[in-house]
């Protein structure tokens, strides 16, 4: 029983954490219906970035994590306009290659300059105990930021001016041109956030768990399953998908053998596009 | 009579695009469609065409039933069409567009043989001189008689016209006209849509008017734009307006 | 049309580049290392072993060749292979044909080592296996790789021993390994010893390579409650695991872990690592001397352990592990081996291979010549646990019960 | 349609590069031109499916791995002979494409790139537990198989020379299925697909057919490649880098092109094995291949081909 | 200051290498209704996505408010007042009514005004009301075009275009939408109007243009051009 209590709670707090990584990926794909390849070397470089304000200036990777989410969306922002803003109407094979020269980029110029080694960072906060269950107060709190940023994308993208606009361009880019909403602009910060959100996610993820410049391409591909499981461009679906997947890798694995979840994963991924190709949750 | 149509009716989600259309098209004629924005016209070529199939209704291609036939295989039976808006394969040559037409329409030919009808059809539309351009660097006008010379290519029995006229200056229209007279000289059955009243007024042998997605007319030209609800359809009721006239004082 | 088919021909040849040869006035040997990838700490600290035992041969001289009556000094080239498998092969070619290589030292880890030992054979040329333990390697028919470390059949063996020593009634075992060719090997043997001593395996599962998050293994774990987990695969796994046991507070006995507690490494993840074990190929602690030598009728050859301890640790500022002492003794076996020869010529170290059984400091060294052809049979590992001293982590050899240098602390989860 | 002259060219010269290290026996060379041919044949094949008919595969090294798997079992458990083992290879490749494709070639644009990117992972995975392949570890051959074949150094040189062979076929098919009247249906399909189903192209049967052309020869490929290593494992078999290097490759050289994939795998192979020897370079080769790609994406869609093709326009007949 | 508040001049535009309008001159004044009509494919649509700056113009000047805005980016446009009810509604679908109706205000000018438009958009519509927590794309035809005047409105136009507001709708709800606009003529707000629904649009517009072939053919007042027969002729080609 207490297994059974301890696999839900950490699948939960799993799920919240690959919820949070797949939001801006999901975002991304709504507003501009672009799916972003560089989304994973997006989160390592997230990690990276919390590693080295952890291990230079000592700030936790829970407080610097909102510089991060800063740099994250000029850096997001920059990115588009160097990759994207030529292509956005081109067909999707150019939307795909040109984020995926992105991460290129971004992978090879980590491996250059921060190695292949792993690293982690140690908050050393210890654990707790819930339920009979010992968990480390990390991954608790990566699951309490995960629903704050949830929370606060909320807030933004429905309370915001500017939150509002980019839904309106997600949903109709001409009547937003007509409503007096600078549409480049907008899809280049709905760019920036999506990464930002990324960056966020690596920037959490790496208090709990060791990484490399390439550890984020593993959340990258889980991203994609947890997108088409919550629903294809809905940001709040993210964060179901992540649930799913979360528990379907800690209880399921108490019956099942560990080693075909990966398979189970991708099989249902498939199955999902087969069937509904915008998701689970997703709209017609 | 080369196609009919029995109570066809395609929907999409709640709206009713095409609603419970019947009608019959005989062989040789110019059987023209029209009808304000919106009347289904484009929807009832793609049922007829295959892209979609009706909810309801029965669609029959000389006497066979082709309801539920793929579009690949109403092409090869001989059925044709061209797109209102243009879909001209790009990153083809004209040559190689045409040829298309003429390899998997009812021609069926090979490469070869696909060449040269290619190049007679090229000719009959006046685009030989453009043989070698990609298909993407025509201007609209050419585009449209590419996509006719395509539709031709494949030796149809019976050709869908999606507004072949529309964006064309008046003599290029005139010029066109001259193309579509010289496919039904040939013995192909033509079935249009056109904006251009005075156009299809003047060389449909009968029209048909479809409004929200009903057919409110059938007959000759001159029945057809003499009828009161055509012109409704058209120009607004106005007894509607006067009604209005009369609530806006009141 | 001609014109431009010889033009093309042309620009393909020199694309392609010419090859190049020189002169031989010295041994080279050729070998491919992890600079980066996820075997990167392991094969550093190989590298930094086998730099120390060209450095120590090269200022003797380096190694008398008898056939040429002098000594020829001994040169490295080396690549990066990234921890992956895409490039050995081809690397393994250019060492032998571009760089002519005299001998090969493996990469690190026994999935590389498989890949590298095709193209060794391939081309008859000797290649000192370290870093690898898989057995099945050395079952392929391969006549040319030796292996430097005792065989994965008999790495966690021990580990069985000392439970049953230390506490009779623990008979629960969970055995969690990594997806590779090594840890495989390991746990697939230490499960059918378990059984065959009377212990009940209650979980026998593996993870992919690069796995982070083991939570799913320690939640099935807690689950059957078992006495002793062991396990674990190669260093960033491993470390990983071991903290996560500590984290998730999981209540076993014996905590055992391949390759990962060897490494002086582990000790950064502090408390985590205490009373955590695992076999190694080697540990400063270990005594084999000149006096175990005579003592089984053998020869002595090499440096002493404190020697390499002493000056490893003047060179690279830390204390070496047993990937360190592998790669020193991968260079020390092939000298002594080209010394019995007398020539370069691979067939006849080949010979002085096979009927080679000496005492270095690292322990006994002798290969099979049967069925595993050149797999070790004369090394032995030791277990060691990391504990504390005055306030510092420190690794004691604790099995087997001749070799110790401390008492095994028992039950694992007493820090809790 | 006017016919291509690229054979007239493209075949020498593959056969030049292909004689080069048997007429200077340097095994080298030969490593070299051996990964060469691979990734031509790699990029040729995936060209079928991604340059012709449109639709972008980034999951395609599956069927290099199938191939693989499927040869490698039977070789090692059978002691079946490279060719008949190589030929099966190809056409388990073929017959999964079709099985695959009858689901997900329904789908378009980027969702069927990520279908694929998912049925790719999911068979690794799945490979990944099957214990009869060996598991995560793979299997591995024992030496003595090379034997048959006059010991492992013969052994090579026929998995050389036969992937020689299967480069040149592949080119060759390549050309012939673009010049064929059903080349000319998966362009238009490339082009617009409603369109080609409407001039009457059977859009279903051809996107399949494409498909598993493009999957034969990646299985053939990855049969010859894993006898030469004498060891397979899912994550070498089915790794999705190379995919991506794939496309890389076509674009690098021109999509739709008979030439273009050829001239991409060409360069792009010579350009890693430089960037990875130099010092300076080799950690930096990914950056640079990303960089190299981005440009190709942004401003030369159309590859080497397309460049040169634009500057030079009576080349368009010699490139295609 | 004249009363005009749009004037477009000699404006001549295309795709690709297409032109579709012919040097078309118009002026809309302050406080009328100006109303463009002709048949499909005549230009309507190109010129008013000429004047709202979707489609780069190739030769003329558009003015607004006496200043150039040929070259200005459609969002700024937007901001000066210059505001488009699209043909076929174009709603946000995902939004509610009332976020559609904010959506409306976006601009900084319209944002300040935010509650007294919208008070005046309930007024003018009671029925969105009780639907302003409704998604807008669940709604019904006439209703969406309700939602699509209103978010015309919030943005405070100083210019409003209405771009076939009567299409795809039921006899009934023509007039519906009719008398609105009617209404908000009374109410003095400058509309221009481009329609096919010839009778009645003429009956309420104070000028009017016909265009035919992407120019300007005829214009005049509504009972002028009502009486006239070429209008007939340009639509049915008899």
């Amino acid at each position: 029983m207490e297994a059974w209590i301890s696999a839900v709670l950490s699948g939960i707090l799993l799920g919240l954490a690959y919820g949070l990584a797949a939001i801006g990926l999901n975002l991304i794909w709504g507003v501009m219906n672009v799916i972003n390849l560089s989304h994973g070397a997006f989160i390592a470089l997230g990690m990276f970035a919390s590693y080295f304000i952890f291990k230079f200036a000592g700030i936790s990777p829970f407080i610097s994590v909102f510089l991060v989410l800063a740099v994250g969306v000029v850096l997001g922002m920059i990115a588009y306009f160097l990759a994207l803003h030529r292509v956005i109407l081109a067909p999707e094979l150019s939307t795909l290659l040109a984020t995926y020269s992105l991460s290129l980029i971004i992978i090879g110029l980590g491996t250059f300059f921060f190695t292949t080694n792993p690293r982690a960072i140690d908050v050393g906060l210890g654990s707790v105990k819930v339920f009979g269950a010992y968990i480390p107060k990390e991954k608790i709190l990566v699951g309490i930021y995960s629903l704050i940023f949830t929370l606060l994308l909320y807030l933004f993208l429905y309370k915001t001016w500017t939150g509002k606009a980019i839904r309106a361009v997600s949903m109709n880019i001409t009547a937003a041109k007509f409503m007096g909403v600078n549409t480049t602009f907008i899809l280049s910060l709905a760019f920036g956030i999506g990464i930002a959100l990324a960056m966020v996610a690596g920037a959490l993820i790496a208090s709990v768990f060791p990484f490399t410049i390439l550890t984020g391409g593993v959340y990258e591909l889980k991203s994609f399953v947890i997108c088409v499981l919550g629903g294809l461009g809905s940001p709040l679906g993210a964060l179901v998908g992540g649930l799913i997947m979360g528990l379907l890798e800690n209880v399921l694995t108490l019956k099942i053998q560990v080693g075909y979840v990966p398979f189970l994963e991708f099989l249902i991924l498939v199955i999902i596009l087969l069937v509904k190709p915008t998701g689970i949750m997703g709209k017609e | 009579m080369i196609l009919r149509a029995e109570h066809i009716t395609k929907m999409f989600g709640g709206l009713v695009a095409v609603n419970d259309v019947s009608f019959e098209v005989e062989e040789g004629e110019i059987f023209g469609v029209i009808g304000p924005n919106g009347a289904g016209k484009t929807t009832l070529f793609n049922v007829i065409s295959g892209v979609y199939f009706p909810e309801k209704g029965k669609l029959y291609f000389k006497d066979r039933d082709i309801t539920r036939l793929p579009s690949f295989k109403r092409a090869r039976l001989g059925i044709a069409r061209t797109h209102q808006i243009v879909k001209p394969l790009n990153e083809l040559t004209v040559l190689e567009n045409v040829m298309v037409g003429a390899c998997f329409g009812k021609t069926f030919a090979n490469l070869k043989e696909a060449e040269k009808i290619a190049w007679e059809v090229l000719e009959t539309v006046g685009l030989s001189d453009k043989a070698d351009v990609l298909a993407g660097k025509l201007n609209v006008p050419q585009k449209k008689r590419l996509e006719l010379a395509r539709a031709l290519a494949s030796k149809p029995e019976l050709i869908l016209l999606d507004e072949v006229l529309a964006g064309l200056n008046p003599s290029e229209v005139s010029e066109m006209l001259k193309v579509i007279m010289k496919i039904k000289e040939q013995g192909i059955t033509i079935l249009m849509i056109e904006h251009l009243m005075h156009a299809i007024m003047k060389v449909s042998d009968r029209i048909m008017v479809l409004d929200y997605g009903s057919k409110i007319a059938e007959g000759t030209p001159e029945e057809v734009a003499n009828n009161e609800r055509v012109i409704e359809a058209y120009l607004g009721n106005p007894e509607l307006a006067l009604k209005l006239l009369k609530e806006g004082k009141a | 049309m001609k014109r431009l088919v010889a033009f093309l021909v042309g620009v393909s040849f020199l694309m392609l580049g010419l090859t190049t040869s020189f002169a031989k006035d010295k041994i080279v040997i050729g070998f491919t290392m992890s600079q980066t990838g996820k075997l990167n700490a392991e094969s550093a600290e190989q590298y930094r072993g086998l730099l120390l035992w060209q450095k120590w041969v090269n200022s003797q001289g380096g190694i008398y060749v008898k056939a040429l009556k002098k000594k020829l000094p001994v040169k490295f080239v080396y690549y990066d292979d990234e921890s992956s498998k895409d490039r050995v092969q081809q690397l393994y070619v250019r060492l032998i044909s571009k760089d002519k290589a005299d001998f090969l030292i493996s990469p690190y880890s026994s999935g590389l080592t498989a890949s590298a030992a095709v193209i060794a054979e391939q081309y008859g040329k000797i290649m000192m296996a370290t870093g690898a333990a898989s057995d099945s390697i050395f079952n392929k028919g391969y006549m040319h790789v030796f292996q430097i470390y005792t065989p994965a059949s008999r790495y966690l063996t021990g580990a069985l021993d000392l439970l049953k020593a230390v506490d009779p009634k623990a008979k629960k075992v969970a055995i969690v390994y990594e997806q590779s060719n090594f840890a495989k090997a390991v746990a697939t043997a230490a499960k059918k010893y378990a059984e065959k001593h009377g212990f009940k395996v209650v979980l026998f599962e593996s993870y992919a390579k690069g796995t982070t998050d083991f939570t799913s293994f320690l939640n099935k774990i807690a689950a059957k409650r078992p006495d002793a987990i062991i396990g674990g695969g190669h260093f960033a796994d491993g470390e990983t695991f071991a903290r996560q046991i500590f984290e998730q507070r999981i209540k076993v006995k014996l905590v055992s872990l391949l390759v990962a507690p060897a490494v002086p490494k582990f000790a950064e993840i502090g408390k985590a690592a205490l009373y955590v074990t695992a076999p190694s190929q080697w540990e400063p602690k270990a005594k084999y001397t000149e006096a175990s030598a005579k003592k089984l009728g053998i020869s002595w050859y090499g440096p002493t352990a404190s020697w390499f301890v002493k000056t490893y640790e003047k060179e690279y500022k830390e204390a070496p592990g047993y990937h360190a002492a592998g790669g020193f003794i991968a260079g020390l076996v092939l000298q002594k081996a080209i010394e019995d020869a007398g020539c370069l010529d691979a067939e006849k170290v080949r010979k002085a291979l096979e009927k080679m059984d000496i005492m270095t400091f690292y322990g006994r060294i002798k290969f099979e010549t049967g069925k595993y052809y050149g797999r070790q049979i004369g090394h032995d590992m030791v277990y060691l646990q990391w504990q504390e001293k005055g306030g510092k982590l420190v690794k004691e050899v604790v099995w087997p019960e001749h070799a110790a240098s401390a008492r095994l602390v028992y039950p694992y989860y007493k820090k809790y | 349609m006017k016919k291509g002259y690229s054979l007239f060219w493209l075949i020498p010269l593959l056969v030049a590069i292909s004689a080069y290290p048997v007429v200077t026996r340097s095994v080298i060379a030969r490593e070299s031109v051996f990964l060469i041919l691979m990734y031509v044949t790699l990029a040729a094949s995936l060209n079928i499916i991604l340059g012709y008919t449109g639709y972008v595969s980034f999951g395609h090294i599956v069927f290099y791995g199938i191939g693989g798997y499927t040869a490698f079992y039977l070789m090692y458990k059978f002691g079946v002979h490279l060719i008949p083992a190589m030929l099966a290879g190809g056409v388990a490749s073929a017959l999964v494409a079709l099985a695959v494709g009858e689901a997900v070639l329904r789908l378009r644009g980027a969702i069927f790139a990520i279908a694929t990117i998912g049925v790719n992972e999911a068979i690794k995975s799945l490979v990944t537990n099957l214990a009869f392949l060996g598991g995560a570890t793979g299997l591995f051959f024992n030496f003595k198989i090379y034997r048959s074949y006059g010991g492992a150094a013969k052994a090579i040189w026929f998995a050389y020379y036969l992937m020689a062979a299967v480069t040149i076929v592949t080119v060759v098919v390549s050309y012939f299925i673009k010049n064929s009247k059903f080349g000319l249906g998966l362009f238009s399909i490339r082009e617009d697909e409603d369109a080609a189903a409407v001039l009457g192209v059977d859009t279903k049967r051809f996107k399949s057919l494409a498909y598993a052309f493009s999957a034969f020869f990646p299985g053939l490929v990855g049969a010859i490649f894993f006898f030469k290593a004498g060891n397979i494992e899912p994550d070498d078999a089915f790794h999705l880098i190379k995919s991506i290097e794939m496309i890389f490759m076509v674009m690098l050289g021109g999509y739709g092109t008979v030439s273009g994939p050829v001239i991409g795998a060409v360069i792009y192979e010579r350009l890693k094995g430089i960037l990875l020897v130099n010092p300076l370079f080799k950690n930096l080769h990914m950056a640079i291949a990303g960089f190299v790609l981005l440009l190709i994406v942004l401003f030369a869609p159309g590859g080497i081909v397309g460049l040169l093709r634009e500057r030079f326009k009576k080349l368009r007949g010699v490139l295609e | 200051m004249s009363d005009v508040v749009l004037k477009v001049e000699d404006l001549e535009t295309g795709y690709g290498e297409v032109q579709i309008l012919w040097g078309v001159s118009l002026e809309a004044k302050k406080g009328k209704l100006t109303t463009i009509i002709g048949s499909n494919g005549s230009g309507k649509t190109t010129l008013l996505r000429a004047i709202t700056g979707v489609v780069p113009v190739w030769k003329g000047r558009v003015l607004f408010k006496g200043e150039d805005i040929t070259h200005l980016p459609a969002h700024r446009r937007a901001d000066m007042g210059l505001v488009m009810v699209p043909e076929g509604r174009m709603l946000f679908p995902e939004m509610t009514v009332y976020e559609n109706l904010e959506m409306g205000a976006y601009t900084k000018r319209a944002r300040a005004k935010l509650k007294e438009s919208l008070d005046f958009v309930l007024n003018l519509f009671p029925r969105l009301k009780e639907r302003l927590n409704q998604k807008a794309g669940t709604m019904s035809g006439g209703e969406q075009q309700m939602v699509a005047l209103g978010r015309g409105l919030m943005a405070c136009p100083e210019l409003l275009i209405l771009d076939e507001p009567s299409l795809g709708l039921a006899p009934k709800l023509v007039l519906d939408v009719f008398s609105v606009i009617k209404k908000l003529k009374d109410e003095g707000i400058t509309m221009l109007l481009v329609e096919q629904n010839v009778h009645i649009s003429l009956m309420i517009t104070d000028w009017a243009y016909v265009m035919a072939e992407g120019r300007i053919v005829m214009e005049g007042s509504g009972e002028e051009l009502e009486k006239s027969e070429e209008v007939k002729k340009a639509y049915l080609g008899v």
